[in-house]
C-alpha cells in the first residue's frame, strides 16, 4: 500500500489495512505492531570522542536490511533488552545498504547501557520514524549547515546525501564546532570534507587548546563572521539548545527569513509513533510531524522547548 | 426497540456471560462502585451515577505487556578481563542448544547481565523477544454511561492511526472485541457537561447498545451492528409503543438535569489565542499537580514505556503516565520543557480541546465531570474552559 | 453555624484584609466555596475585595500548608497568608523545623477547630448528589440536587480523627482567629486501628493486598501531602534507584506508599490530607496513623509539635532503648 | 554447613566496617554458617534506608538481616545511632504489614566478632526456617 493511500485520507486504520505481526522496519507506517523492535547486531562501534560512541548495526534478517531505505534526518528508537529504549538520528548515508549509523553520548539510562555494548551484540531497532529534511526541495539552492557538539549526529545522514548529489545543489558550506578538538565527532568526515574544494568547511571550537592550530571562536560568532548571503540558500542547524538560540539570532541578522532555517527537536519520546503523548509541541508531535521543523513552522507552535 | 424487564436483567446477564467476560458496574467493600467481573452472585450497582473510574482500563489495561525475554546468565562486570571469555561461552552454549543470544544488557549497577531469548517469539512473530500475548477474547461492558462510551470513541482515533498514523494493535484487539451497553443517566449531577461538548445523557457515540431505565425494566436500542445481533437474545421482548414513550420521556428528564456551563465555540480559539496568558498561574494555583484527574478521565491516554527486569525475566510493558508527572517530559539533558506546574496544568486542557481536535477531528472530553468530582481539590475543568474562552474576546477587543 | 464558627469566619477575612491593604502579603491562602456550596475548596486571595469570600465551616478540610511546600507558590518567592487548623499548623511546624518554609515570608492564621465534616462518609448515605450542607447549631441540614433534605447531629459526622482530637488549637500561628478551645487532656489518641490491629498477619497481608490492587498511582497523597515534599525528585517515580516498580499492581503499589510514609515519618502528624484525596478511598490512615502511634510507644514523639524540636529521624539518643538483639 | 531448611531466600545487609568483616573473619575461621543468605554490603547502617528491607521482602526474600557496628564504634561516629531508630520502626510497622515479625532482625557485630555473627546468622537463618518461605501477597 502506497504511504499517500491511506495518509491522505482522514479516517482510522483497521487491522486490514497493516501487516499483521510486522515491525517498522518491515512495513513503516502498515506495521502490525509498530511497538516490536527488529533484532540488528552491532557490526561495529567507533569511539568518535570521550563520551560519544557510534554504533553501526545491521539487520539480522538480510531481507529487511535490503530493503531498508529511509530519508536524511529521520530517526531511529534503539533500545536494549531490560534498559529501555531511545531515539536517535539515523546517521549513515541514505545510500549505504550494508548498516544504520547511530551515535550515542553517553548521558542517561539508555545511553549508558549502549554504551556498554560491544561489536556483536545485539539491539532493538524501531526504524525509520519522523519526518525527515525536505531534501528534494532544497535542489538548485546554497546549503548551510550550522552545527555544534552531538548536533552533528541528527545532520551528517543529510550531509553525506546532498553531497553525494552534489550537482544538485549550488555552493555547500559546512560549519562546525565543539567545545575542544576533542569533542569533533566524525574526525573521518572533517578530513574528508576539508580535503574537498567543492565545500567549504569550517570547523572552530570554543576556546584555544594545545596543538589546534584552527579557528577559534563560538559557532554564531564564527557564522555572523562568515556572513553567508541569504539569497538562494537553506540553513540548517542542530546543537544544543543555547547554540541553536544564538544561531537563530544570527541566522536573523544575516537576513535570513524563516522560512530558509530548518532545525531539527529533541524531546522526550516513549512510543515513537505519536501516540503516548508527551513529545508534543503544541498540536505537534515531534516523533511523527518532527523531528525536522522549519524556523517558520516553529513560530506557529507554543514555546514549549 | 426492545424492552427488558428489571427482573430480567441477571438472566440476560448469564447469557451475556456464556460467550463473553461480562464487565458491570460493583460496589465494592469501601463503597466505591468500579467495573469489575460479573458473576451470579455480583449485585450490579446501576443506581449509583458514575462508577469511580471509567472501564477505560478493559480496552486500554493500566499495565500492559508488550516483550517478555529472559536472561540465560548473569555475571559480575567488576572483572572486564573475562567478560568477552563469558559472552563467547555463553553464545556457544546458547547456540549449541538452539536458541540465540538477542541482547546483552550492560551493567546496571556492578552486574553485568547477558540476556538471550531461546526459540522465537510466542506467536511466531519475527523479531526480539516474544511479543506479550495480544488479549483477544470477547467481553461485554454493560453499565456504562453514554459519556464513559463517548470517552472511548474520542480514544479510537489516536490509537487508531487516523490521518495516516500508526496502528495500535494492543488496543484494536481489546476494543474491537469489546461491546458496549450504555444505560442512559437518570439523575445527571451538577458536575455533568456532556451537553456543552455536543453529547447527550443518552448519547449513542461508541455505544452498541442503549438501555434506559423505564417502569418495571428498560428500552433497549441497538445502535451498531454489534448491537443489533445481541439484542436479538430471547430475553429481550417486543417493546410496546408505550415503552418509547417513557423512553423518551426518561431521555427528556435526564436531558434536562444537565448544564450547559460553557460554549464549547471560542474554547479552542480561546486556548490558542490564551497560550502565553498569566491566567493560566491562577488557575494552576491549587492545583497540586498529581495525576488523578488524567486517571479517572475516561479519555486521557497518555503512556510510558518501561522495561522491568525481575529474577532472570525481563518485560517491556507499557503504564498510564499523565502530564502531571516530571519525568513525563524530562528530557536527558535535565532539561524539561514543562517545568513547572501552571505549565503542566495548561497542557492537559489544551490537549483535549486544541491539540487532540486539531490532529484527529475529535475532541478529547465527553463531559463525565469526574476530574470535577475527584480531584483532591475540586480544580474545575468547567471554570478553566470559561476563563479560557474569555481570553479570545479580551484578545480581539485589545486588537 | 454556631457564634463562634461565625466569628472565626469574619476574623478570618479581617484578618486576610489587613495583611492584603498592608501589603503583608501577596496571597491569602483560606477556604471558598467550590461550584456547589456543599464543596469547599482552596482560596487563593490577592485582592482585598475578594476576601468576602473567604469561609470558615466544618467542611474546611483542605490542608493549606501543602501550598507552601517547595515550587508551589508563585511567584516562587511570593509572601504568603494562609489560615491553618490545629492539625495543619502541625505540618507547618514539621516543616519550619527543617526550614523548609521561609518563616519571614509567611503569615500565619491560626483557626481554632472543633472538627471536620467526613463529607465523603456522608455522601454515601445519600444516592443522589449532596449539592448543599448547612450548619444549624449542632445539627447538619444536607440538601440533595433532587430535593431531598435532611438533617443529621453534627457529632455523628465527624471524621475519625476529629472526634478524638487531641489538638484543636493551632500549635503555630502569627494571629488567632477566633477564642483558643480547651486542650483535651490525656495521652494522644490514635482512633480506628483496634479492628486491623487485632487481624492475623494472613489478615493483614490480604486487607493490605486488596486495598492497594485498587491503587491507580495518581500520586495524589504524596502531593497533597504538606510534608512531602521531594517534588519531582520523587523516589516513586525513578528508575535509578528501581525502588519501586513502575507496574501498577498490588505489591508495587504497597512499596510505593511505603516510600511514602517511611519518608514523612518524623514530620507526619496524622492530618489525613492523604487518605482524603485517595480517589479510590484506600484507608491510609491504617499506616500513617499507626506509624504515628509506634513513634509514640517507641520514643514518645510526636510530629510537629514545637518549632525548635527537632524531627525524630534527625537526631538522636545515645541511651536510646529499642529493641535490637 | 549446618542444616537450614535451604528452601528460605534471606538477605543480609551489613556494613562495611564491622559486620562484613565479622562475616568474613567467620568465613576465613571456617566457622560453620547456613548458606541460604545474601550478603549486600553497604557503607554504614545509616545510610540503609528501612524501604531497602522492605523492597527486599517485595521481591520475594523471605528474612532480612540488617547488622552494624556496636553503638558508640561506628566507623562514621554516629551512623548507627540515627539507623536504629529507622529500624526500630520498621521492627513495629512490620508485623502491621502482615510481615512476621521474626522474619527481620536488627543487630549489631564488630569486626571481631566473627563466633557472634556465625550465632546471630545461625538463629535468624533458623527461625526463618522454620516459618518457610512467606506467601505474601501485599508486599
Amino acid at each position: 500500500m502506497s504511504d499517500e493511500a491511506v495518509s491522505s485520507e482522514r479516517r482510522r486504520l483497521t487491522f486490514a489495512d497493516v501487516e499483521l505481526g510486522s515491525s517498522i522496519a518491515r512495513a513503516a507506517r502498515y506495521a502490525g505492531n509498530p511497538y516490536l523492535p527488529e533484532t540488528a547486531t552491532v557490526v561495529e562501534i567507533i569511539q568518535e570522542t570521550p563520551n560519544i560512541k557510534s554504533f553501526r548495526v545491521r539487520f539480522d534478517d538480510e531481507q529487511v536490511q535490503a530493503g531498508f531505505s529511509f530519508q536524511p534526518g529521520q530517526v531511529g528508537q534503539l533500545g536494549v533488552l531490560g534498559i529501555g529504549e531511545a531515539t536517535f538520528a539515523i546517521n549513515s548515508s541514505p545510500s549505504e545498504k550494508e548498516y544504520l549509523q547511530f551515535s550515542v553520548m553517553q548521558a542517561g539510562e539508555v545511553t549508558i547501557g549502549l554504551h556498554c555494548l560491544s561489536e556483536r551484540d545485539k539491539v532493538g531497532v524501531r526504524a525509520p520514524m519522523g519526518r525527515g529534511f525536505p531534501v528534494e526541495e532544497w535542489k538548485g539552492k546554497n546549503l548551510l549547515y550550522v552545527m555544534g557538539g552531538i548536533g552533528s549526529a541528527a545532520l551528517r545522514a543529510t550531509i553525506l546525501y546532498t553531497l553525494e548529489q552534489r550537482a544538485e545543489y549550488q555552493d555547500i558550506t559546512i560549519l562546525y564546532g565543539a567545545r575542544t578538538p576533542v569533542d569533533l565527532t566524525y574526525q573521518y568526515d572533517i578530513d574528508e570534507w576539508e580535503a574537498r574544494s567543492d565545500i567549504n568547511t569550517v570547523i572552530t571550537v570554543d576556546a584555544p587548546f594545545p596543538g589546534w592550530d584552527g579557528r577559534v571562536g563560538f559557532v554564531p560568532a564564527v557564522l555572523e563572521e562568515l556572513a553567508p548571503a541569504p539569497a538562494n540558500t537553506v540553513a540548517v542547524t542542530c546543537g544544543p539548545p543555547i547554540m541553536i538560540k544564538f544561531v537563530l539570532q544570527a541566522l536573523q541578522k544575516l537576513g535570513f527569513a524563516d522560512e530558509q532555517v530548518y532545525t531539527t527537536l529533541e524531546k522526550r519520546m516513549k512510543c515513537g509513533i505519536g501516540i503516548c503523548g508527551r513529545c508534543n509541541l503544541g498540536p505537534k508531535y515531534v516523533c511523527v510531524d518532527g523531528p525536522v521543523f522549519s524556523l517558520a513552522e516553529l513560530r506557529d507552535l507554543p514555546d514549549e522547548l | 426497540m426492545k424492552f427488558l424487564a428489571r427482573d430480567q436483567l441477571p438472566t440476560l446477564l448469564a447469557d451475556l456471560s456464556t460467550a463473553a467476560e461480562v464487565w458491570v458496574p460493583v460496589k465494592q467493600q469501601n463503597g466505591v462502585v468500579q467495573f469489575d467481573r460479573w458473576a451470579p452472585d455480583v449485585d450490579v450497582e446501576l443506581d449509583v451515577f458514575l462508577a469511580r473510574q471509567s472501564p477505560k482500563e478493559n480496552v486500554f489495561p493500566q499495565t500492559e505487556t508488550y516483550l517478555e525475554y529472559r536472561y540465560l546468565m548473569v555475571c559480575s562486570a567488576q572483572r572486564p578481563e573475562f567478560t568477552d571469555q563469558t559472552r563467547e561461552e555463553l553464545r556457544q552454549l546458547v547456540e549449541s542448544e538452539g536458541g540465540e543470544v538477542v541482547a546483552e544488557v550492560p551493567p546496571v549497577a556492578q552486574e553485568l547481565l547477558l540476556v538471550a531469548d531461546v526459540g522465537g517469539g510466542s506467536q511466531g512473530e519475527p523479531g526480539l523477544g516474544s511479543a506479550a500475548g495480544m488479549d483477544d477474547s470477547a467481553q461485554i461492558i454493560l453499565g456504562l454511561r453514554p459519556c464513559d462510551a463517548r470517552g472511548l470513541s474520542q480514544m479510537d482515533n489516536v490509537f487508531g492511526g487516523y490521518g495516516g498514523f500508526y496502528f495500535d494493535p494492543y488496543y484494536n484487539v481489546r476494543r474491537n472485541n469489546t461491546t458496549i451497553i450504555a444505560v442512559t443517566c437518570r439523575t445527571p449531577r451538577s458536575t455533568c457537561f456532556c451537553r456543552a461538548l455536543g453529547g447527550s445523557p443518552a448519547g449513542t457515540e461508541g455505544v452498541d447498545v442503549l438501555m434506559t431505565e423505564i417502569e418495571g425494566g428498560f428500552a433497549v436500542e441497538a445502535v451498531t451492528p454489534k448491537g443489533e445481533s445481541l439484542v436479538e437474545r430471547s430475553v429481550f421482548e417486543k417493546a410496546q409503543p408505550e415503552v418509547e414513550e417513557s423512553a423518551v420521556a426518561a431521555k427528556q428528564a435526564a436531558e434536562a438535569g444537565v448544564n450547559v456551563p460553557f460554549e464549547l465555540d471560542g474554547v479552542r480559539e480561546g486556548l490558542k489565542a490564551g497560550f502565553d496568558s498569566p491566567v493560566w498561574h491562577d488557575l494552576a494555583m491549587r492545583c497540586i499537580s498529581c495525576g488523578t484527574c488524567t486517571y479517572v478521565c475516561p479519555s486521557c491516554y497518555c503512556f510510558n514505556i518501561n522495561d522491568e527486569i525481575v529474577e532472570g525475566t525481563g518485560e517491556r510493558f507499557r503504564c498510564w503516565d499523565n502530564c502531571f508527572n516530571p519525568m513525563y517530559t524530562l528530557e536527558t539533558s535535565g532539561h524539561n520543557p514543562r517545568e513547572s506546574k501552571h505549565a503542566r496544568f495548561r497542557n492537559r486542557f489544551s490537549h483535549k480541546f486544541w491539540y487532540y481536535p486539531d490532529k484527529y477531528d475529535s475532541l478529547l472530553c465527553s463531559g463525565c465531570g469526574r476530574c470535577i468530582m475527584y480531584c483532591p481539590t475540586h480544580v474545575d475543568i468547567r471554570e478553566v474552559l470559561r476563563t479560557m474562552s474569555a481570553e479570545t474576546t479580551a484578545e480581539k477587543g485589545e486588537a | 453555624m454556631s457564634g463562634a464558627e461565625i466569628a472565626r469566619q469574619d476574623r478570618i477575612r479581617e484578618l486576610a484584609r489587613q495583611a492584603l491593604t498592608e501589603g503583608k502579603v501577596d496571597y491569602f491562602i483560606g477556604w471558598k466555596a467550590g461550584h456547589v456550596p456543599s464543596e469547599v475548596i482552596p482560596a487563593f486571595v490577592r485582592n482585598v475585595d475578594e476576601c468576602d469570600m473567604l469561609l470558615w465551616n466544618p467542611l474546611c478540610h483542605h490542608n493549606l500548608t501543602t501550598f507552601l511546600k517547595r515550587k508551589m507558590p508563585d511567584p516562587p518567592d511570593a509572601r504568603i497568608g494562609v489560615c491553618v487548623k490545629g492539625c495543619d499548623s502541625r505540618t507547618l511546624v514539621a516543616l519550619l523545623q527543617e526550614t523548609l518554609v521561609d518563616k519571614e515570608r509567611l503569615y500565619v492564621v491560626g483557626v481554632p477547630c472543633d472538627g471536620i465534616i467526613d463529607r465523603r462518609r456522608l455522601e454515601k448515605a445519600f444516592s443522589d448528589e449532596v449539592i448543599d450542607i448547612a450548619f444549624q447549631g449542632e445539627q447538619v441540614v444536607v440538601t440533595t440536587r433532587g430535593g431531598e433534605t435532611k438533617e443529621l447531629a453534627y457529632e455523628e459526622l465527624l471524621l475519625e480523627q476529629c472526634a478524638s482530637c487531641d489538638f484543636p488549637n493551632p500549635r503555630y500561628y502569627d494571629d488567632l482567629a477566633g477564642e483558643l478551645l480547651p486542650q483535651p487532656e490525656g495521652p494522644p489518641r490514635f482512633p480506628g486501628l483496634e479492628e486491623y490491629e487485632a487481624l492475623s498477619a494472613e489478615e493483614k497481608d490480604r486487607v493490605l493486598a486488596d486495598a492497594f490492587a485498587t491503587c491507580i498511582r495518581c500520586f495524589a497523597c504524596i502531593h497533597v501531602c504538606p510534608v512531602c515534599y521531594c517534588w519531582d525528585q520523587c523516589v516513586n517515580r525513578s528508575r535509578r534507584p528501581a525502588l519501586v516498580g513502575q507496574k501498577v499492581a498490588a505489591k508495587e503499589n504497597l512499596m510505593f506508599q511505603m516510600v511514602h510514609m517511611f519518608h514523612v515519618a518524623g514530620r507526619c502528624p496524622s492530618c489525613g490530607a492523604c487518605d482524603r484525596s485517595c480517589p479510590v478511598e484506600i484507608p491510609l490512615y491504617l499506616l500513617h496513623r499507626k506509624m504515628n502511634k509506634e513513634l509514640f510507644e517507641m520514643l514518645g514523639f510526636q510530629a510537629g509539635l514545637n518549632v525548635e524540636d527537632k524531627p525524630v529521624f534527625q537526631t538522636f539518643n545515645i541511651d536510646d532503648a529499642l529493641g535490637e538483639q | 554447613m549446618t542444616d537450614s531448611s535451604g528452601n528460605v531466600k534471606i538477605i543480609a545487609i551489613v556494613c562495611n566496617w564491622c559486620s562484613y568483616a565479622g562475616a568474613d573473619g567467620a568465613g576465613t575461621a571456617r566457622l560453620k554458617q547456613p548458606y541460604d543468605f545474601r550478603v549486600m554490603r553497604v557503607p554504614c547502617t545509616g545510610r540503609v534506608d528501612p524501604l531497602l528491607a522492605l523492597k527486599a521482602f517485595e521481591k520475594g526474600a523471605d528474612g532480612v538481616l540488617i547488622s552494624g557496628c556496636h553503638p558508640g564504634d561506628c566507623h562514621y561516629s554516629e551512623g548507627n545511632y540515627y539507623a536504629r531508630r529507622k529500624f526500630e520502626l520498621l521492627k513495629r510497622m512490620l508485623p502491621h504489614l502482615g510481615i512476621e515479625p521474626e522474619r527481620y532482625t536488627y543487630t549489631w557485630v564488630s569486626a571481631s566478632e566473627a563466633a557472634r555473627w556465625q550465632q546471630v546468622v545461625t538463629n535468624f537463618v533458623t527461625k526463618v526456617g522454620e516459618l518457610g518461605p512467606r506467601q505474601g501477597g501485599a508486599l
